[in-house]
């Protein structure tokens, strides 16, 4: 009986067809489906190097690629990941088709920059790609001067251009949020009921347009001292690599933020939905946002603690770094305290959050190490750093983005993904994770410096480990990727609120019609309010 | 809210977006929208006043000797051209509220012939500077104030690699804005913007100052600053 | 198992001890949360799990008091670790003023290193133990970084400038020597090895390699080649400043900034003459830049060093027989 | 429906009395330039080009009738420039302070 229903019913997706109802598509969930196409590509491809990389570090001896090759190898793994897949994911993916739905909007306030800001990801993406194709780029994704600008033999230029392009991607996207934000919210949907996603996207908007600027002039000035050796970072003229540090690091310090902050406004609504209850601290997890927004922008000098950077200038940036860590600790303590007494369901997104709580506490933790001044100085550069940042972009952002598909899949598609396959992947995912990295810290701390083609002996067993744990990973990542597509034709037609959510946007049928709702919702309760959802209430504790 | 605009289909609800309730929500979100991308260049030319600040203060002398090295009159001049620009660009905006079709397009034309002009002197001073050796590369050469003064040359390409970034950047804001003045001209004509619909003239109008702010900071930091120890 | 999976690096310098304190306080800090986030999540999730598909529980209200609990503890843990940090970094930002130098010179895939009794190595450092060494170190291309795991400490090698590191060995022993930075092709084969030797035995390795010249004595020779000596006069009536008692003392410069002559500063003042010019004097000096390596210039450093204690009297040349390797106190002056 | 309720127009006259006072205060920032005030030569020309840049934000730029927003905003971009500038030269104006080369 829903079948037919559903089935009769027009939706953003069967309004209208042919290619070019995509290419020139101004609805924001259509370019969202664009965005996953893009950013998928790019995963698999990022995912593909990486697989390299660790076939490669099984023996100590260069034996699978030549040392070249690997450089190459873990630059474009860099830039395909970081660039073209962590930045976009989430607010491109994830965002651009809920944030509007989540405040009762049509869709955003710009839907045409909307879409340029797609073709400008594709248009970056295919620069980035010719230098891959090409022959590839040796300069490691930190691009540091005076290597990428006058050693470096290898696709420097179309790199960076392509990175440069994405960056305006990004940054319309984030200014369309921003504004959205501010000008599109239904009657009634207050700030202070706004479903934390959308704090979170507001929140990681801001960073995109006030850091991006700043990484595209630190590109143009890479781009003109490659290009005609004019001499603004080189040492011979008096330049000063370390400004090259400064620059990259004021936007690249802050894009982790991007990458995490959408991410825990995922974790925000899993935990709620999938315990029924309001999110503990609403207000502390929502300011806690907007905190690690500002805040991220003072410690971007805790990368050079061994660059030469004046020690008290370490002095001040260590300090300021810990102050990041409070948000942060809010945050998942409020996440935890929301299981407290709520009815907690154990289904495939809420694994996945709980993965991530657990994954990012050990990422934040061992952030504090490396905030540390004089422990941060025995570590950088090794693989203690590599694994950090794993367990924050990996751990977290990828875990997040993994509950946040499998939670929205029915809304975006109509169809549910089949339950006991996503169990199992949420699980292999969440071991093959652990075995690839927690090596990792170890290795670090026994002096296994990053970007290393070849190794010491006594480093192996590590490798074979984390190796081990990566091709257990690569299953957990194709599993889902093979469910989903076949979940669009078999999978069980989605009814408008399957996990028994109160957002906005399950207020509306699955899939959503093209200007999201029938009539322009008004919002009468707080955020996270079950009560109207599930009829009956039971009191548990 | 919707149902408000029910009148007479004049050219304000034709130019209403189907994402918008109300065109004032729409000009709202425009011009939000335009403050934020104006934020976005602050930073973007933040960076380029940043390495003149850092490399200033590592090398004042020289700085000081390349900058005496350009002509302060020029850029006096052009500055003065700018800022009429600003002032035609603002009766511009100002017409457009009042309606004023015909003058719109007046303001908008001397708006665009100032930037040209200020264009123009931008190129005769860049090929002054090429003529004078001063581009970075190979042949840059600077000589100093006087016999006894060697200027350290990297430390002189370093300004003048940060001169023709600065410049350079803005003088291609100059010409984009130019680009966006063409295209206000053009609908302008048509008589396209009226008492209630002039959003595009006033958001072109901020960039347009915007672009005039950044020259406001590049003229004393690139011509003025230490000008008096070149007399 | 143990020695085909170590799972703690050697500890092998003064620092190194305390480097690995603090990682333990680190490590009990980080296990203590995590092990308290997993445990309620495991807690809660088991006790608290949906029993009917239609349950709902009651909302319990977040407390300020909880909210800030849990964010003035972790705060205050935090500031421990900061000034904890802070307080190692410092030392091992400041080499003591005993401290043995020695110059390395990085380049794409080798590290060539020179003691300033003229003993050159490459991919290798000899030390003695128990006495502060300190690396004055350069790159002659891209950044590398001079890491040695066994002592906990590392510094990035910077093209254009000097940077130092400094530690005491304090076991005998044959450490890895990794560049940390990114440097291109072969940054993996940019690897060596750390001997650090007894007092006796390190000697003795001294003698078995006899150099032709001490550091400071070649420093002298370039100096007198390259014909500086013309302008730089010792008793000061040259066109140029003398650089007698120049290294350690303060420099009034033309645009009326003060600087101590260190390191850097002789290093630029050969490459980049003018960056820096001395109160009284014109620009007239040329820039030796490409005339001159880096290893000559750490020479040239070495010798104005040299001349610099010069002034307490004639003394030989450090690094010669007898004589003790110690460099003026930089931060007295 | 009034679109234009926080619409001011200013008049003609307000935008040149800030026209010519924007004229008066390049020629005397370019006088000022040639007369040796040492370290205050920076500070002149940085505080002129200042009420420079406040006269066209507000006037031109119609700050001075905007919403809050906007004005915190503008706020937020200069606050965000004085960051990367701050911590920067706090790095670069630091160096050597302990008197040890790359410290």
């Amino acid at each position: 009986m829903i079948t037919t229903a559903v089935q009769e019913r027009e939706h953003y997706l069967n309004e209208s067809y042919g290619i070019k109802s995509w290419l020139l598509t101004k609805d924001h969930k259509r370019i969202a489906l664009l965005y996953l196409f893009t950013v998928t590509l790019f995963f698999f491809l990022g995912g593909a190097f990486a697989t390299m990389i660790r076939i490669e570090l099984l023996t100590p001896r260069g034996n699978f690629v030549s040392n070249d090759t690997y450089n190459k190898l873990f630059t474009m793994h860099g830039v395909a990941m970081i660039f073209f897949f962590l930045i976009p994911s989430i607010p491109a993916t994830l965002g651009n088709f809920f944030l509007p739905m989540m405040i009762g909007a049509r869709d955003l306030a710009f839907p045409r920059i909307n879409l340029l800001s797609w073709y400008l990801l594709v248009i970056g993406g295919l620069f980035a790609l010719f230098a891959m194709l090409a022959g590839g780029v040796d300069t490691g994704w930190t691009f540091y001067t005076p290597y990428s600008t006058t050693y470096s033999n290898s696709w420097v230029i179309a790199t960076a251009l392509g990175i440069f392009v994405a960056g305006f991607s990004s940054i319309l996207t984030g200014l369309n949020f921003i504004v959205t934000v501010h000008r599109m919210r239904a009657p009634g949907m207050t700030w202070s009921r706004l479903p934390l996603f959308v704090w979170s996207n507001y929140a990681t908007a801001l960073i995109q347009v006030l850091g991006t600027p700043v990484l595209a002039v630190t590109i143009i000035l890479l781009f003109c001292e490659r290009v005609f050796h004019i001499g603004i970072f080189d040492p011979a003229l008096g330049g000063d690599p370390v400004l090259f540090q400064h620059l990259f690091w004021f936007y690249s310090h802050p894009a982790v933020y991007i990458m995490v902050l959408p991410a825990m406004g995922v974790i925000s609504e899993l935990v709620s939905v999938f315990s029924r209850k309001r999110v503990f601290g609403y207000h502390f997890v929502a300011y806690a946002s907007m905190a690690i927004a500002v805040l991220g922008f003072l410690v971007w000098g805790h990368h050079l603690f061994v660059a030469t950077q004046s020690v008290y200038a370490g002095l001040v940036f260590s300090f300021l770094s810990y102050f990041v860590a409070v948000p942060s600790a809010i945050k998942v303590f409020n996440w935890t305290a929301t299981l407290y007494k709520g009815s907690i369901s154990f289904a495939t997104p809420m694994l996945y959050a709980f993965g991530f709580i657990g994954l990012f506490t050990i990422g934040g933790l061992t952030g504090l190490f490396l905030a540390a001044l004089g422990f941060d100085v025995h570590v950088t550069d090794t693989y203690f750093v590599v694994a950090h940042f794993h367990y924050i972009m990996v751990g977290g952002t990828i875990m997040a983005y993994m509950g946040g598909l499998h939670y929205w899949w029915p809304k975006i598609t109509g169809r549910m993904y089949p339950e006991g396959w996503a169990k199992l992947s949420a699980l292999v995912v969440f071991l093959g994770f652990n075995l690839t990295f927690f090596p990792q810290f170890i290795l670090g701390y026994m002096g296994m410096p990053r970007r290393y083609h070849v190794y010491p002996d006594e480093f192996q067993v590590l490798h074979v480990l984390s190796t081990a744990g990566a091709s257990v990973l690569a299953v957990g990542y194709l599993m889902p990727m093979i469910y989903f597509v076949w979940s669009l034709k078999y999978g069980a037609i989605a009814p408008a609120n399957p996990w028994g959510a109160s957002g906005l946007e399950w207020k509306t049928q699955s899939p959503p019609p093209l200007h999201n709702f029938d009539e322009t919702p008004v919002v009468t309760e707080e955020a996270y309010d079950y009560s109207t959802v599930i009829g009956e209430e039971v009191q548990i504790g | 809210m919707a149902s408000e605009m029910q009148l007479p289909a004049h050219e304000e609800s034709l130019a209403l977006r189907e994402q918008f309730d109300t065109a004032a929500q729409q000009k709202d979100a425009s011009t939000l929208g335009m403050w934020i991308f104006l934020i976005t260049e602050i930073m973007f030319f933040g960076g380029l006043f940043l390495a003149y600040t850092v490399y200033r203060s590592m090398y004042p002398g020289v700085f000081a000797v390349a900058s005496t090295s350009i002509n302060v009159y020029w850029g006096a001049a052009n500055t003065v051209v700018l800022l009429t620009s600003s002032l035609t660009m603002v009766l511009a905006v100002r017409a457009a509220q009042l309606g004023q079709k015909r003058l719109i397009v007046l303001f908008l034309i001397l708006t665009l012939i100032l930037g040209g002009v200020f264009l123009g002197v931008k190129a005769k001073e860049w090929y002054d500077k090429y003529e004078e050796h001063h581009i970075p590369g190979p042949a840059f050469h600077l000589e100093g104030l006087n016999p006894d003064n060697v200027v350290s040359q990297g430390h002189a390409q370093l300004f003048f690699s940060l001169y023709f970034a600065m410049t350079g950047l803005h003088a291609f804001h100059m010409v984009i804005g130019a680009g966006l003045l063409l295209y206000l001209i053009f609908e302008a004509r048509k008589g396209r913007y009226t008492a209630e619909y002039n959003t595009p003239v006033d958001l072109i109008g901020l960039y347009w100052h915007f672009v005039d702010i950044i020259w406001i900071f590049l003229f004393p930091l690139l011509y003025l600053i230490d000008r008096h120890l070149g007399k | 198992m143990g020695s085909n999976l170590p799972l703690f690096p050697e500890a092998a310098s003064t620092i190194a001890p305390d480097v690995d304190h603090l990682a333990v306080f680190l490590l009990a800090v980080a296990a203590f949360f995590t092990v308290l986030i997993f445990v309620t999540i495991f807690y809660f999730a088991i006790r608290y799990r949906r029993r009917s598909e239609r349950e709902l529980p009651l909302d319990t209200h977040g407390g300020m008091t909880l909210e800030i609990l849990w964010s003035v503890i972790p705060f205050g843990i935090t500031m421990v670790m900061f000034s904890w940090g802070a307080s190692l970094y410092f030392r091992e930002s400041r080499p003591p003023d005993n401290a043995l130098p020695v110059y390395v010179v990085g380049k794409q895939w080798m590290w060539k290193i020179e003691h300033i009794q003229g003993q050159r190595e490459i991919n290798e450092l000899h030390i003695p133990i128990n006495r502060p060494i300190r690396l004055t170190m350069t790159s002659e291309d891209v950044i590398h970084s001079f890491f040695v795991p066994a002592f906990r400490t590392k510094s990035d090698v910077v093209p254009g400038k000097y940077s130092t590191e400094w530690f005491t060995a304090t076991k005998p022993g044959k450490y890895h020597l990794f560049c940390a930075e990114y440097c291109g092709n072969r940054h993996s084969g940019m690897i060596g090895w750390v001997y650090a030797m007894e007092p006796q035995d390190y000697e003795k390795w001294l003698n078995s390699n006899p150099p032709p010249s001490t550091m400071a004595e070649s420093g002298s020779k370039l100096f007198n080649g390259m014909g500086c000596p013309a302008c730089h006069k010792p008793d000061g009536t040259g066109r140029c400043p003398s650089l007698v008692g120049l290294y350690g003392s303060t420099v009034h410069l033309a645009d009326g900034r003060s600087i101590v002559a260190d390191a850097d500063y002789i290093r630029e003042s050969i490459v980049l003459p003018q960056a820096k010019i001395v109160a009284g004097y014109g620009s007239l000096m040329p820039t030796y830049k490409g005339q001159v390596t880096e290893e000559d210039l750490v020479q040239l450093v070495e010798y104005i060093k040299w001349l610099g204690d010069k002034s307490e009297g004639n003394k030989p040349f450090p690094g010669t027989q007898g004589e003790p390797l110690a460099i003026p106190d930089l931060r007295g002056k | 429906m009034s679109n234009d309720v926080h619409q001011h127009i200013d008049s003609a006259r307000t935008y040149v009395l800030v026209f010519l006072a924007l004229i008066c205060l390049t020629v005397a920032t370019t006088a000022v330039a040639f007369v040796d005030l040492g370290p205050f030569s920076v500070v002149v020309a940085l505080v002129i080009a200042c009420c420079k840049m406040l006269l066209v934000a507000l006037f031109f730029m119609h700050v001075r009738h905007s919403t809050r927003l906007t004005r915190l905003v503008v706020l937020g971009g200069l606050l965000w420039l004085g960051i990367l500038l701050l911590l920067t030269l706090g790095d670069v104006m630091t160096r050597g302070w302990v008197g040890v080369p790359g410290r």
